[in-house]
């Protein structure tokens, strides 16, 4: 079975809508959206939501973007969203960390494909840069277990519930997370 | 006494629930199974792995970092370093992602030729890891028939590039120089040179019993598994999945030549095996029908001075010879990238064998390991 | 029971095939390149390290000190200074180091240089006992030194082409000691030809 | 001219040994430019003419290197290992029948005598292996030994076999008894047993397995042991265990040559002489070192199964099959 666009459009709505985290997840979108805006100079105060809000899950073109389906998500929601993409056999492709050092945000954007469909689904969530914290996926995905020590190495994002977030690509006694844009190498 | 002694020598282990005591084994970082600078902690009980924890990262080199502070087209030269075999379809990834990005045109010669160089380079991927595969299976001669065929194609790919393992070859917008007539003949010639050494190897490896019973039915890793931990190429190939970048989201010039995805449904060692064999042949295939489909022109499209990407996230995933490499880029619009996410499939592969290489015997872990055929350089990146 | 049969007749034919297959091997010629006494011709396209290119007419270097590559090179490991001389045009090279411990040999520089002033050596058996030879390869000196070879065998030999400098296989050959000439005439081999020259 | 008695064994203690070092150390030379030409490589080159003072450059080397021994290793064991190892041999040796009237001592009970010190071998490796005090090591002394007890007991089936046909465990009775061109080898003997072909086949790969070769290497299969029983030991040490590993294929490739191919006599019946024994001697040598650099190695298990589930079944039919032949002829 291979899921289409518009199924994972609905399924994805039903699963976001409802949730109380939705006011969350729009403000977070507009805050910084890593699309057009980039980071803006000025990192103070996200400003009010001019026009109609950005849907917290979009369908995007996928000839410029590489991915077709898009999702902002609050922390809470990575969970049950990795779930729906399970259902529908999608396969953990990577988790990648941004550092929004301007906006003060981490944001941390999970790939998925279909093995046998040209599908891509990009989960996004955006936390505080400092103390920044996310659910792990790896209960859902086991894959998501290395990709998630990686990026807690390079980014000092906590993964709560995560087996084991030891250092993992860096030296075993590494404090410091190589690539938070405010690194400046290591002592 | 005699027993304390034996059981000192092992190293202090946890007795199991039935008596038996483990121990603790370390696979590298240096050790002829590795290949490169991987560790991996087995805990095992006798001959039997009861836990397998790959401790990568002995060669990281942040490659992710520098993207970071050099501009688009400075980054070039970095790709082909991640996995050093498979150097031209990581560095294809990069242009594409980035021409994507910044709607750059390629020429039609140019993705030809790129599809011809990285099907002659996923074909030398694959010979490497026909050769170290075998190697680990304690079978020696097989190594230097395929290095030797191996050179052939450095040869080629050295007479266009100037390199012989980190090419540098495609630039944004097409490619850096135009191959000769010699290069073409010199690829058809392999093309006809390589078909009967596939046969050669298939009568002198694959038929063999020996190979045969080492990796039938062993080293099991179903489709199930491969999607949960995202393990893609040969491996999903093995596993009855006909998961093929090049057909699933196709790029370059891909989907106008014949060709077929190698699929085994027997998800061991053998149907992996039999997979990169078969995608040899198909490579052959593709490299045949491209330089017979090659048309002429430029190989340099239009292309800004200064490569500049707008604002946004763009991704872009090719088929390297070991699976699904993608590369994310994150632009905030400047001259240098903000963030580049490397997916590379060695990482992806390597992540399952801990819970593939549960309760396997040490010689069919290994087996396991090698036919996974891991770069740790792209595993560390 | 037959099938047991079957498998074990199968496997040992298997067996004896590949030994068949190794025992033609056995009588082929070696594909191996002794390397020491027998070497390679490098491709035309070969990527060695960078090397300064003269104007054949002139003999003088073709590079204005632009400093694109400079500019280029993703490793930083190319400094180049140039001075504008009375009754030039354009800005001459005075000083041209490239660190060759950083090169990746990605010929970038090369690409970049709008007056083709750079080409790459065939030089691959790059060796040395210290880093310290590596470190600084001043291009500029070693150019002057292939002019004054060619002025010193001008007479009896013709001149040598700019991309295979006299001495061209030698690693200390590229740089010596930063104060070296750069020049080898052949009395100092490669280790390896040492031995059984 | 005769020696008294005790200065003729010395003298052939001497010139076994002498064969067996020599033999050792150019087995050596034989492998790596076997090696090297089933790979297409010209192999050593650069010490003496075709690399043949090569193997006196390696012992140059190995005596050269200090002797390490492991903190925590069992001194006495780590260091007796190595000659325990060699030793054996060199007695098996004393029993081989070179020529007519070439051979150290002519014993009745020859052949049970060479099993009995080539079963030493394996002790020894395992000795060395457990005295290392590694990891490795222990695995492949582990290894080893359950390899060798399920070897010994299809080569002994097959041996006893040899025993009924000839009626005689003296090597130089069993050669004697092989007189009058090679239809009358023991191989091509199928009026005793139609399966005698198989019966040698049987022999050559027990004969593998006992002397750890290839296919069969498990106990220093070094992609997954590094270097097994050896991995601790340095120099000589080590260049002992190697060279052992070539005696060892001496004489299992003799006892090959005169159990099967009529040892020192000639496949026409007219001449015969030590050039017919060392020439198929090294004729099996040879192929050893072709299926080494052949086949991949077997899995551990498959090793066992192969034997227990294979070799002894069929070379037990062997046997009984030659008692019936016997029986009835």
């Amino acid at each position: 079975m291979t899921p289409t666009l518009d199924e994972l459009n609905q399924a994805f709505l039903r699963l976001l809508t409802p949730a109380p985290a939705l006011g969350t997840a729009c403000e977070m979108h507009d805050a910084t959206s890593c699309e057009g805006k980039g980071v803006s100079p000025n990192p103070a105060p996200t400003p009010p939501p001019t026009s109609a809000p950005v849907p917290p899950c979009r369908i995007v073109e996928g000839k410029t973007k590489g991915y077709h389906f898009d999702a902002d998500l609050a922390p809470d929601q990575i969970v049950p969203a990795g779930r729906l993409l399970d259902e529908r056999g999608f396969a953990i492709d990577a988790v990648t960390g941004v550092d929004w050092l301007a906006a003060g945000q981490m944001e941390i954007v999970y790939d998925f494909y279909h093995p046998v469909s040209v599908l891509h689904v990009v989960l996004r969530c955006r936390v505080p840069r400092e103390g920044a914290e996310v659910p792990t996926l790896s209960e859902v995905f086991p894959g998501a277990n290395w990709h998630e020590r990686e990026t807690h190495d390079f980014f000092g994002i906590r993964f709560t519930g995560h087996p084991d977030l030891s250092p993992f690509l860096l030296p075993e006694d590494a404090d410091y997370h190589p690539l938070r844009k405010d690194f400046t190498g290591a002592a | 006494m005699l027993l304390e002694k034996l059981q000192s020598a092992v190293g202090a282990g946890v007795i199991l629930p039935d008596g038996h005591e483990t121990f603790v084994l370390n696979l590298g970082p240096q050790h002829p199974a590795t290949h490169g600078v991987l560790r991996v902690k087995l805990t095992m009980d006798g001959e039997y792995i009861l836990r397998a924890e790959p401790v990568p990262g002995y060669i990281h080199r942040m490659q992710e970092k520098m993207g970071e502070n050099r501009s688009w087209s400075k980054y070039l030269p970095n790709t082909s370093r991640i996995d050093y075999l498979s150097a031209m379809t990581y560095t294809h990834a990069y242009v594409l992602v980035v021409e994507r990005a910044a709607g750059i045109e390629v020429p039609p010669r140019a993705e030809y030729l790129r599809v011809i160089t990285s099907e002659l380079n996923r074909i030398s991927s694959h010979l490497v890891w026909f050769g170290a595969f075998l190697l680990d299976l304690g079978g020696f001669t097989p190594l230097l028939y395929a290095f030797d065929d191996r050179e052939k194609i450095l040869d080629l790919l050295e007479s266009v590039t100037g390199s012989r393992l980190t090419y540098c070859y495609y630039r944004f917008g097409g490619l850096c120089n135009d191959v000769d007539a010699e290069f073409l003949t010199g690829a058809r010639e392999f093309v006809a040179y390589m078909r009967p050494r596939l046969a050669m190897y298939r009568q002198l490896v694959t038929d063999n019993i020996i190979l045969r019973k080492r990796l039938e039915g062993i080293g099991r890793i179903d489709a199930e598994l491969c999607r949960k931990y995202g393990a893609t190429g040969p491996v999903i190939r093995g596993a009855g999945v006909a998961n093929d970048v090049r057909r699933v989201e196709p790029y370059s010039v891909y989907p106008l030549l014949d060709f077929k995805i190698p699929v085994y449904s027997e998800c061991d060692c053998m149907a992996r095996y039999l997979v990169r064999m078969d995608e040899m042949e198909q490579s052959l295939r593709i490299v045949e029908q491209a330089i017979a489909q090659l048309p002429e022109g430029p190989v340099m499209g239009k292309v800004p001075r200064v490569v500049k990407v707008p604002a946004g996230d763009y991704y872009h995933a090719v088929e390297a010879a070991r699976g699904r490499f993608a590369i994310r880029i994150v632009s905030d619009g400047k001259e240098i990238p903000y963030r580049i996410k490397l997916r590379t499939p060695s990482f992806s592969n390597l992540s399952l064998f801990e819970e593939a290489s549960r309760g396997m015997m040490l010689p069919d872990a290994l087996a396991l390991m090698g036919s996974l055929d891991l770069v740790i350089p792209d595993i560390d990146r | 029971m037959k099938r047991v049969i079957l498998e074990i007749v199968g496997g040992f034919k298997s067996l004896l095939t590949g030994m068949r297959i190794t025992l033609q091997q056995f009588f082929k010629k070696d594909v191996t390149v002794r390397y020491p006494h027998e070497s390679l011709k490098m491709t035309k396209r070969y990527r060695g390290h960078v090397v300064l290119l003269r104007d054949p007419e002139t003999g003088k270097s073709l590079c204005v000190a632009c400093k694109s590559c400079e500019k280029a090179c993703p490793s930083d490991c190319i400094v180049v200074e140039g001075i504008k001389r009375e009754g030039e045009k354009k800005k001459s090279v005075t000083e041209f180091e490239l660190d060759f411990t950083r090169c990746s040999l990605c010929g970038s520089c090369v690409e970049v240089c709008p007056s083709d002033a750079l080409g790459f050596s065939k030089d691959y058996n790059l060796a040395s006992t210290t880093k310290a030879e590596f470190v600084k390869i001043d291009l500029v000196r070693r150019m002057e030194g292939e002019i004054a070879a060619d002025a010193a065998h001008a007479q009896p030999q013709p001149a040598i082409p700019p991309e295979n400098p006299p001495g061209g296989t030698s690693g200390s050959a590229a740089g010596g000691t930063p104060a070296a000439t750069g020049i080898q005439t052949g009395s100092e081999k490669p280790a390896g030809q040492e031995g059984k020259a | 001219m005769t020696l008294p008695e005790p200065f003729r064994l010395l003298a052939y203690l001497a010139g076994v040994m002498a064969f067996v070092g020599v033999n050792a150390a150019y087995l050596v030379w034989v492998e790596r430019k076997g090696a090297a030409r089933f790979q297409r490589r010209p192999g050593p080159t650069e010490v003496g003419p075709a690399g043949l003072l090569q193997p006196l450059a390696d012992a140059a080397k190995l005596l050269s290197k200090q002797l390490l021994v492991p903190p925590d290793a069992d001194r006495t064991l780590f260091r007796v290992a190595p000659v325990l190892v060699m030793a054996p041999a060199l007695m098996c040796l004393a029993t081989i029948p070179f020529g007519k009237t070439l051979g150290a001592r002519s014993l009745d009970l020859g052949l049970v005598m060479v099993f009995a010190f080539g079963s030493i071998n394996v002790m020894a490796i395992m000795l060395g292996g457990w005295a290392s005090r590694n990891k490795y090591a222990i695995i492949s002394a582990a290894r080893i030994v359950s390899q060798n007890v399920a070897y010994e007991i299809p080569m002994m089936l097959v041996v006893i076999t040899l025993i009924m046909v000839t009626g005689t465990t003296n090597l130089q009775e069993i050669v004697e008894d092989q007189a009058g061109g090679f239809w009358k080898w023991n191989v091509f003997n199928l009026a005793a047993n139609p399966l005698m072909p198989v019966t040698f086949v049987i022999f050559f790969i027990c004969m593998l397995a006992e002397t750890n070769r290839a296919p069969f290497d498990m106990a220093e299969a070094e992609s997954e042991l590094v270097a097994g029983a050896f991995t601790e030991y340095a120099g000589m040490g080590f260049g002992v265990f190697f060279m052992a590993e070539y005696a060892n294929i001496l004489v299992g490739c003799s006892l090959g040559a005169i159990l099967f191919l009529g040892g020192w006599q000639s496949p026409f019946g007219i001449l015969s002489g030590v050039g017919w024994f060392l020439l198929k001697l090294y004729a099996l040598v040879f192929t050893v070192v072709w299926v080494r650099w052949t086949f991949p190695r077997t899995q551990f298990y498959g090793l066992l199964n192969l034997s227990w589930k294979i070799l002894i079944p069929v070379s037990l039919g062997t046997l009984v099959l030659t008692c019936i032949m016997l029986k009835i002829f």
